[in-house]
């Protein structure tokens, strides 16, 4: 077991941190900015990403990309994320539909979307989850009725990010409600002109996600992906790659985390309290794990496994590292940091807030805890 | 013993819960144009001025376990009304037996008081400063009260604000300030004051607590995943569970530390330090699981939750952070524990 | 709300103090000495409680008891466990076989047992539990066959206290099969003749608990406990009186875990450690609010309510800051509690291992936490 | 990067597993008379003494990696070989890349080896000692050893024990002992020596974890109760997951501190720490669980999630305290942290 880079990955390190160096001089530290000024400059991200020809790393060369592995790509997304880089506002069309319909599309739907998503020019959202789906996403209930040419969508969905500056939509609906609840759903690639966009201001005042409402939206045959019923299968592949698209970011945030948390103990003067210095400790050793987890499960990635269930230990860890290390930050801050009009404890809350999420999006807690129970323990099922 | 509660205290938590029932939605109101007193402020600020007040400083018998059944139906409904500032005012002032009676119009709720404790930079109230720099932090209500009850080494007093900083709070259904203050002139022993005062605070994050576990348990009985509700799952239930402990052992260590402050038994210091922190960590950890049993919803400003969550922080950290009153709490335990043994 | 002592309470309390000062000043303290010297003090005590009228104390005086209510025995109970009294070697006979006989015995049952409890030479058992009956008491197994005059019963039981003392038995068998779970039992007082009884070993060394086999035992009609089929009408009285025995005791032993606790820092110098100042603060804050919850317990019992589901809660976090406390014992303990020929680390470990137990006996965690979600919360039933 | 298992080490974890399957209940038998060499031992001390050593010292290009997973197989099923044992004192040996090769008779396993490393009332390891009281505690197999390496604030040295106090071990397959040592004639710099023989443990641990979490998890889907298997029940399942979860950090932890020890990075030492107290603390963890899953039987002798727990424990305190080490990691931390920060 080998954690070094090679030689080959040293050098693609190295180049893109030098680019990164370069095209991040301008940008300020994400972490302190309003809603409003991130957004400004995660459009900016991925206009230099698009021009540096780094939006499709890991497609084929074929399509237009790089041919890299998925490695190669989360080298890139953790080196972008330890240089506080903001998150580009296309990561959906890139990381999620680009992959999704090169794995799915027919020549004719790879020849109309992947082009712009490489140019930069059509943004994506992902429309899966639904209001009364949560955990059991394929309870999904959004319809699609068969009309003249295509398909009639009604509907809810809900924790879209950036529908607001998209214009097409990876979207799940149910054309068969007669099916069983995995095979009646079909998965399309809907323009988003009939949709209704609002936004959802967050805890903490973000308003990171969207919900989308679809009344009578016509989507067209050609903007099928997958054939008609095999939706599930189709958002099974978009999963794995949203999954594969955080490898290497989680452990960055985490470890920021527990270094904005020691930053804030040093300026209050307690960073050498023993049950401080203790519970830095075990927070060490929680980031750590989640970093070097998802060395090891890149590492087996590469070697041709798919990353298993193990995944749901380093999203768990790494909720709870995260979610204890800002907590702690307020509580240690000035006037324990209720008072939010200085930048700093702002910030502060703003993160403890927002990390109240993590252990919600992108598979419960509690789900996260059936995978392992189910799949490393086998115990019988228990939802 | 008679440990339980007596009818005059079960009246008192079903008229003060009527009142708040009354003014539920006054929390999230104060979102859109700032706080305004909900219509429950004054009749509780007029009628309910005397509960807890000993009968040396101008009371009628009411002992302090009255005022916290009050001020915990209160927070179980995140009414933001002044009463609570107003009754660890009074009890701040009336901790030392030998005070005369308080003012009239300070009872009867003509005059409007606040509290402040807090020393900016300090994890711990004001009295354990060495020297005074007489500005207070995270005081609630400050310009909306008619007064201010301070604490500080030399005790408590009718403090004059020479500055008023409203600060942005975390809940804006609490306006909190910073205040420089005068020097006060004849300060008073504060004797248990600021005990009283933080069993007030105590007392609302019980509430508090207790009101985050109800809209969760509410949310877990109604919610459907995967055919079922999803309170019927373990995974949900059991953190529920462990929630409802939590805040009952709060309560119960608020009430028994009320009590042991009013008959001035010599462990009430320790009980309110182990009260306080409990009934911090309690609401905060009730308000966290709330968040998750609503799910994604749980995130966002619409949903009440973190509402639960914001009043949650706002009252641990005010009165002595929890974690202060926690260490102080084991600090005790142990010298007491030091001196049985020699 | 009024958490002292009435003067009569009082009054009592001083009664009692000052013959258990008496009473207990030969008594060593039990936690320092092996289990056979504790069995031996536990007999001795059993005949002092006897001789000194104590046995009945919340019997009718009808019974032969001193008719005082269930607060007065939880007085006793507590003042004898501040004072580290040895457990009575018939608390079963006392506590819970004399009080279930009062309540549905026969005129002629009474007359048979009573006088032979308070005397002090007629010892019980409990046989509830089996092997595989565990947290679902109402499974259980053992047959009992109608026979001329009386049962044929076949079966085992586990986790019974003092079998080894005892010459009768609670005992519950299932005498129709056939009927639904909670009704085909029946509650015999059974002779202990032709019992097979086993010591188990637990893990601390110490052989609290007995396993009995029962291989064709006869017992007869006389001995049926309220009627054939009854039995689990009878079994609920006595885990009633089973819970309200333990009503002040669990404090004591939480509070006695954190002083011990507390001499074994100051003893390694550790008293003054932050991190250890924190872990005490929360632990205090657990072990009042089992007091104080069992007073508001007690307090309720007497104002003629009837203890609720929050006695899970006090059960639960007993369970917890013993654990914590006895954990963080042996892990402050020198060498890290690992080397048990110390009387002090010995009796240490010990009390750790016997803790693991807390949230096992007496309904286990799981069951307490199920309890308050279904009963307290109003969460549908997940068992 | 290939962070992923060679062959070799893959057949490693398989030889040495095999071998350690054929020794299960070799840790009970120690109970009735006493700690004997289990079957396993004489094999892994002669075949496996060359796993993670340097080749300054003797070695053959092995890793410390290839030996954490052979001692690992042997933690989950609680062999109470004393290759571990001997392994750490080798690791001890070599942490300084100056030192010569190794004894041949100790690479080959003729001559075992145990460790002393910890010193009575410290928690930490022995070369943190201001003075050297040169007593040595929980030192395991000592007198089933042939030689003792010490650890000291001047560095390691094979040690002449003065005397041998046989102590009675929480886990009687692992003897203990007080060693009494003669003062060094020319200890040797111990450089990465007590990181090194740390991981040793940690990796035993993380086995002991795994074992008990596999106890555990076949206790859950075979018992009943309620008309269920217990492991459908999130309330047990849920807890088991944390406890697969806290493993596998401490694993991963315990893999990394070798490579980075191995490869010389300057974070070795606060990796090692962080792997030795997640090792511990998921043992424990783990060994807990596994007693509750298994109910009333749990807490017999007669069943064997206490040998777990045991073992968990005598390994937690062997080689500087969990506890200490978890401190430690902070501290490094802190430190490296406000060094970025100027």
């Amino acid at each position: 077991m080998d954690f070094a880079d090679s030689d080959t990955d040293l050098a693609f390190r190295r180049e893109v941190g030098g680019w990164l160096d370069g095209a991040l001089a301008d940008v300020p530290d994400q972490e302190e900015l309003t809603q409003d000024e991130r957004e400004h400059w995660s459009r900016v991200w991925q206009d230099r990403l698009c021009a540096g020809n780094w939006a499709g790393l890991s497609w084929p060369v074929a399509h237009g990309g790089r041919g890299m592995d998925a490695l190669a790509q989360a080298v890139f997304n953790e080196e972008a994320a330890v240089r506080g880089a903001p998150y580009p506002l296309n990561g959906v069309g890139m990381m999620l539909a680009g992959p999704t319909i090169i794995a799915h599309g027919t020549d004719a739907q790879q020849a109309r979307h992947l082009p712009g998503i490489l140019r930069g020019d059509e943004y994506w959202c992902q429309g899966f989850s639904e209001p009364g789906s949560g955990s059991d996403l394929a309870s999904l209930t959004t319809a699609a009725t068969r009309v003249d040419g295509g398909w009639r969508i009604n509907g809810a969905k809900i924790w879209t990010s950036n529908a607001h500056n998209a214009s097409r939509c990876l979207l799940l609906a149910r054309t068969d409600p007669a099916a069983p609840k995995h095979q009646g759903i079909t998965y399309f690639l809907a323009p988003m002109d009939g949709f209704t966009v609002r936004s959802l201001v967050m805890i903490n005042g973000d308003t990171e996600f969207n919900e989308m409402f679809l009344d009578d939206v016509f989507v067209a045959d050609d903007d099928v992906l997958g054939g008609v019923g095999n939706g599930w299968t189709v958002a099974l592949t978009t999963l794995a790659f949203e999954r594969g698209s955080m490898a290497l970011n989680l452990w960055v945030w985490a470890r920021q985390a527990v270094d904005r948390l020691i930053d804030v103990a040093v300026e209050r003067g307690v960073a050498d309290d023993s049950a401080f210095v203790d519970a830095v400790g075990a927070l060490q050793c929680d980031a750590e794990a989640v970093r070097i987890g998802s060395m090891r499960m890149l590492g087996e990635s590469r070697a041709g496994g798919v990353p298993g269930p193990e995944t749901s230990a380093l999203k768990s860890l790494w909720a709870r590292v995260v979610q204890n290390a800002n907590r702690l930050a307020v509580q240690l801050d000035e006037a324990g940091g209720v008072l939010v009009d200085g930048a700093g404890a702002a910030a502060r809350m703003r993160r403890y807030l927002r990390a109240r999420a993590h252990t919600i999006e992108g598979g419960t807690e509690e789900v996260q805890k059936s995978i392992l129970a189910e799949r490393v323990l086998r115990l019988p099922r228990s939802r | 013993m008679r440990a339980t509660f007596t009818q005059e205290q079960q009246d008192i938590g079903r008229t003060v819960g009527a009142l708040a029932d009354a003014d539920r939605g006054t929390a999230r109101a104060a979102w859109s144009g700032g706080w305004r007193a909900p219509a429950g402020d004054g009749p509780l600020l007029r009628d309910f001025g005397l509960l807890g007040v000993p009968e040396s400083a101008g009371g009628i018998g009411s002992g302090l376990i009255d005022l916290l059944v009050a001020v915990e139906a209160l927070g179980g409904r995140l009414v933001p009304s002044r009463f609570p500032a107003h009754a660890a005012a009074v009890q701040l002032l009336c901790g030392d037996g030998r005070r005369g009676p308080l003012p009239e119009e300070v009872l009867d709720g003509r005059r409007v008081l606040t509290t402040a404790v807090d020393v900016p930079g300090n994890s711990g109230w004001a009295d354990t400063a060495s020297v005074d720099p007489l500005v207070r932090t995270l005081v609630p209500y400050a310009a909306q009260a008619d007064g201010v009850v301070a604490l500080g080494p030399a005790g408590v007093w009718f403090a004059d604000p020479v500055r008023i900083t409203a600060r942005q709070s975390l809940d804006p259904s609490v306006p909190l300030a910073d205040l420089t203050l005068a020097a006060p002139e004849r300060p008073q022993p504060s004797g248990a004051g600021p005990l009283r005062a933080a069993l007030v605070v105590a007392a609302e994050l019980c509430g508090v607590a207790q009101g985050a576990i109800d809209l969760a348990a509410e949310q877990a009985r109604t919610r459907r995943q995967f055919g079922r509700v999803i309170g019927s799952f373990q995974g949900v239930a059991f953190p529920l569970a462990e929630a409802a402990t939590a805040r009952k052992a709060a309560w119960d260590l608020t009430l028994y530390a009320a009590w042991a402050v009013d008959t001035g038994r010599p462990d009430a210091g320790v009980q309110v330090h182990a009260a306080k922190a409990a009934a911090g960590q309690a609401a905060v950890f009730a308000a966290e699981r709330c968040i998750q049993v609503h799910g994604g919803m749980g995130i966002t400003m619409e949903a009440d939750p973190h509402l639960f969550l914001r009043r949650a922080f706002v009252l641990d950290a005010r009165c002595g952070r929890g974690s202060w009153h926690r260490r102080r709490a084991g600090e005790l335990r142990i010298r007491a524990r030091r001196a049985t043994r020699g």
